[in-house]
């Protein structure tokens, strides 16, 4: 961070849109995918100001045809431009998974190394109201994808640095960006840099348990984090930021000194982010005993219903039943 | 009362119910049907008991034009427990099977291969057909050439509505669709096709029956296209591009202002009548929001019901 | 089974094939979907018959259109009828997930339990020579669905039990039939019965370490205690038949007794039902200690190359060296 | 050589090629374009260097038409280290992108979307075109739409060629397809189509040449449909389930007899020339086979190079 200048707050949907103007400018390959990301500029507003800037070739509007934006967006990357495809929620990925998973993620691998496919899908995650198919999280199918990177911002500084990585990145890229972020607002130093991939970040220090989230449920581990801080219960939270690859030295240290794995995603248990944190950092860990339990969504899908989804969803109060209950 | 005259009240139900729900902004935004009216009331009247109606995200219209109980409806946006759904679908997933509103569902275009599976039941079952509303955003979408090639092979008992408010969101028609008008593109299929005013009930509802006859007569699926004006946002929370002299426009060509009009131009319901059944309209939906409002919320505890 | 008459031994196909025949006689609402399964009798000839004896109107042979088949399959079963609608290869069921995920899934609690959804997707899994697009293991994926029942069987009998059970839920079911297993006979008993959902099946007793394996790495799991036992090594193998429900009981008995858990498994390790069954394991077991190894594919893409897909697939020796190295 | 003479000589080297391979049963199996090799040689010889080729699984033809060297082709349809895919791709995902064969995808109408993102992103490099082969099987999938869909409104540089051999492995075109013919399928997305002969060389490279000028002058996207027949199974694999009396039709219509005929009765060539054009192209396939017969597999080890 640059001493000089006290780093500016903005929003979430700012930190992106400036990751993208940076990329965008520097990179006159580089081509962008989405449904009303034009004038319009986006759900979130995330992709305002870039139509005028650099105009309808490079920031281009696109049928409600999931399949086509990612399928084109592969084929463009893969024949010599660099292209970002925006899915405005993660549920409709499932469209386009053809494209993504049966081609981009093989691309490499099948044609020995003659094609790379340079593309970032951005998929926007999780919960807020919307109802049972414009909710779901489905980062951990992806995770499992050889040759998919995948990451998940849970700040500002981390979406502006891991979208400026994943636009210089020559593979498939999947950008996880959650719903509940885009009202956050965080520190952006003018000259904040990229974040590498596999790099996890900790983001509080304690040593009676690891949590490890990634995504909004950050802020979800935090909030308990403080609450279990007043019982006395340090709390070494770990925001993985990179779901593949997994920084499992960070998490592997993190356990060593604590214990106890206490692990917090919005997506299912089941086949989850968790249940890979767990397995790897017991891998790493090589038979030493630590606890481990797992926060995430109940077995339901997500509800509109406010009562609904709140019950579904994991919070801070069941994080730190979660972390008394393992310590207890 | 006559045929037009019970499209002009049905027009009028749906408007009060939107425009009551549209003070509930607290409670979650919503998806309107406002101006678009005349698309869902039309097709109905073309509808018996039997037939199953699909349609997108955009339904409030559909379930109170296929006679979906309006305190039901309500309370299923509202996310009551007393609701349609008893809450769990809310806006986006109105359904009443029961009541031959097979339902909503807001993946764009993701009701179409569903639609045609229902056809399919219908038939094989012996009676009913289906017909399944949904944008002109869906028709980028490759679900709508699969269900239209395999309804054609198989025959299904079909009816496509594309109700075409022009907008996908904010992205007009021509900046994503390459068809013109978008009844074309059932042409390579070889089922019947119409393009028609959307913002004229009769109109909708004359060319409805008449494809819905081919349809039950066994001569496979049909396509309706029904160009038609939304009076408000995509939802009650996105916000507005459009100029605000199409804007004017559009509401130049009310549809349920047509209907009166041309109700009393017929004869059939003078002004002050019309009047009448408006106060009428808009106490039902007044009392419909109370009884939503006085109605529970679903439990916490319910949570991992129905899941499987 | 029966005392008086020996079980006649079939091919997988045949087990297949006898389950919907039988199904197709009993319930009339019955009707078959997919890609050359009417004359044709389907890829691995495991619709033989049915076409002929039940007719064009429940045996549909459809377009090339993964997604309309399942959507079509899921509205029709909604709607009162009952499908099966056959994936040739599970890779895709990637085009086909969004009716099945975000519709069939979630239609029963949606609606507030109104619509019932008695679907069956059977989806041919796993590699044998067909290549990077033809040859993946998701299932996965479908465990982690709310609202899915997951089943895989890796016998005959099970073929035969899991597809029949299948065949009279009222939720969807997807049904792993793996192409290594076409080959494969067992014994089909005439009054063969039933296979419930959410039952393990212990294929063999040993108590050094329990082998977890579905499909058709239970075979791989058994050749490996086979030559494990040689070397005095004796493994309790079981089969999960379920992947959801998961029989949990049944691996945290076994577990109980050996104290050591080698999941094997096709697919890819990163999210997958080896990280899943080690965590319903764990926290079944309540803390008690055990060692855990996973053996699953590498992570990449499975080429029809015989050399690399050979390398990137688990086989015996993978697993005997899992067990040798986690026992030692 | 005239032009016509050159189409001759690539179709018997595809022919020599395959039937060379067919040899080898026990390198698990292939799928062959035996009858159906005027469309990939017709197409072939509209593209131009700079342009870009995509194709379904069956490939072999495409690749060699395109100008991919045989041996290599050979090598990687037997796992060969040398292949052009270091024997990664092997049968159905034959690529070579610096010869203008993007490849071929085995997932039938997953090439379709990935041909449109190659077409744009040659349209805004500024030179080239994409052309996409794909299957009768092809055109049931939604793929197929949002493609068209997309290069129409997009106006991409996008040739898209169904190879329509009738068949999806054993259903027939009117058992799986409403259109016909599949050309049609283009019409509501406004660009030209056309349905030509498959089995004749010259109509295939005239239509495609007509319709590449428009690609390639801006005009946007066009569609050839080329009505062909495969002589073999499906894939060496499959079961034959067609009447012989059809196969034998077919086979009375061979693409390489008749364009030897024609260049007889045009005196490009003489009979005795056209033998041993033949007699070249066997010898030429026999080599290929033997250097990769020759070439070593790749190593286990390098089983997860170039996953990312
Ligand atoms: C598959 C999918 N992609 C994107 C969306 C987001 N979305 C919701 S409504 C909508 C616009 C649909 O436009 P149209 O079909 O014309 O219906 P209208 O809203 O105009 O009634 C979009 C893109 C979605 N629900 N589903
Ligand atoms: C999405 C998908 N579904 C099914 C298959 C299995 N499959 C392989 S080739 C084929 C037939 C394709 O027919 P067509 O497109 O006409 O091509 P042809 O084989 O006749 O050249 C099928 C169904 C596949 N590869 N991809
Ligand atoms: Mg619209
Ligand atoms: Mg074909």
């Amino acid at each position: 961070m640059s001493a000089a200048a006290p780093a500016p707050r903005v929003f979430f949907r700012e930190a992106i849109g400036r990751a993208l103007a940076e990329a965008m400018g520097s990179d006159p390959t580089l081509v962008l995918f989405g449904q009303d990301i034009g004038r319009f500029g986006g759900a979130y507003r995330e992709f305002t100001g870039l139509f005028e800037r650099f105009g309808a070739q490079r920031v281009r509007d696109t049928p409600v045809a999931e399949a086509a934006m990612i399928g084109i967006g592969v084929g463009a990357a893969a024949a010599g431009l660099r292209a970002l495809v925006s899915i405005t929620y993660m549920d409709f990925l499932m469209l386009g998974l053809d494209p993504l998973v049966n081609y981009a993620a093989k691309a490499c691998y099948k044609t020995g190394g003659q094609v790379r496919v340079p593309l970032v899908v951005k998929a926007t995650a999780g919960a807020r109201g919307q109802g049972v198919a414009h909710s779901q999280c489905i980062e951990a199918w992806l995770m499992s994808v050889p040759g998919l990177t995948v990451v998940a911002p849970a700040t500002v500084a981390d979406a502006y640095g891991l979208l400026k990585s994943a636009l210089r990145h020559d593979g498939p890229v999947v950008f996880v960006d959650h719903k509940r972020l885009y009202p956050t607002a965080g520190e952006l130093p003018t000259d904040a840099a990229e974040v590498p991939f596999g790099q996890a970040r900790v983001c509080r220090r304690g040593d009676a348990v690891t949590l490890v989230a990634h995504a909004y449920m950050v802020r979800v581990a935090l909030a308990a984090a403080d609450e279990l801080a007043r019982e006395g219960i340090a709390c070494d939270v770990v925001d993985l930021r990179s779901l593949a690859p997994l920084d499992v030295a960070t998490l592997a240290a993190s356990v060593a000194r604590t214990g106890a794995l206490v692990t917090v995603e919005e997506g299912q248990a089941t086949c989850g982010v968790g249940a890979e944190v767990a397995a790897r950092v017991r891998e790493a860990r090589g038979g030493e005993p630590f606890r481990v339990a797992r926060v995430a969504a109940l077995p339901a899908p997500v509800s509109s219903n406010p009562i609904l989804e709140a019950a579904c969803l994991p919070d801070a109060a069941r994080v730190t039943t979660a972390v008394r209950t393992l310590l207890s | 009362m006559t045929a037009a005259a019970e499209l002009l009240r049905t027009m009028q139900r749906i408007r009060a119910f939107e425009e009551a729900l549209a003070q509930r902004a607290d409670r979650g935004f919503q998806l309107f049907s406002l101006g678009q009216e005349a698309v869902a009331v039309g097709v109905c009247a073309a509808l018996g008991p039997d037939d199953q109606l699909l349609t997108s995200g955009r339904s409030i219209a559909a379930a109170l034009a296929r006679g979906v109980d309006p305190v039901a409806v309500m309370a299923e946006l509202l996310g009551k427990q007393t609701g349609t759904n008893r809450g769990r679908g809310g806006r986006g997933h109105l359904a009443q099977p029961s009541r031959g509103f097979f339902g909503a569902h807001a993946v764009v275009a993701g009701n179409l291969t569903i639609a045609a599976g229902v056809a399919l039941a219908l038939s094989m079952r012996g009676r009913g057909i289906a017909a399944c509303m949904f944008g002109d955003g869906a028709c980028g979408a490759g679900a709508l050439h699969e269900t239209m090639n395999v309804a054609a092979v198989w025959r299904l008992p079909l009816l496509l509505v594309c109700d075409n408010n022009g907008y996908s969101i904010s992205t007009p028609q021509a900046a994503a669709l390459a068809p013109q008008p978008l009844a074309a593109l059932a042409e390579p299929f070889r089922m019947p096709a119409r393009s028609v005013d959307g913002m004229d009930v009769e109109a909708v509802r004359d060319a409805a029956v008449a494809l819905v006859a081919h349809v039950r007569g066994g001569g496979g699926p049909a396509f309706l296209e029904c160009r038609s004006a939304r009076y408000a946002t995509h939802s009650t929370s996105t916000r507005e591009t459009r100029p605000d002299s199409e804007r004017a426009a559009d509401r130049a060509r009310d549809p349920i202002r047509a209907q009166q009009q041309r109700c009393e131009a017929r004869g059939e319901a003078d002004a002050a009548r019309c009047a009448a059944w408006d106060a009428e309209a808009r106490a039902a939906a007044a009392a419909a929001l109370r009884a939503a409002d006085a109605a529970p919320y679903p439990l916490a505890a319910s949570v991992l019901e129905d899941v499987r």
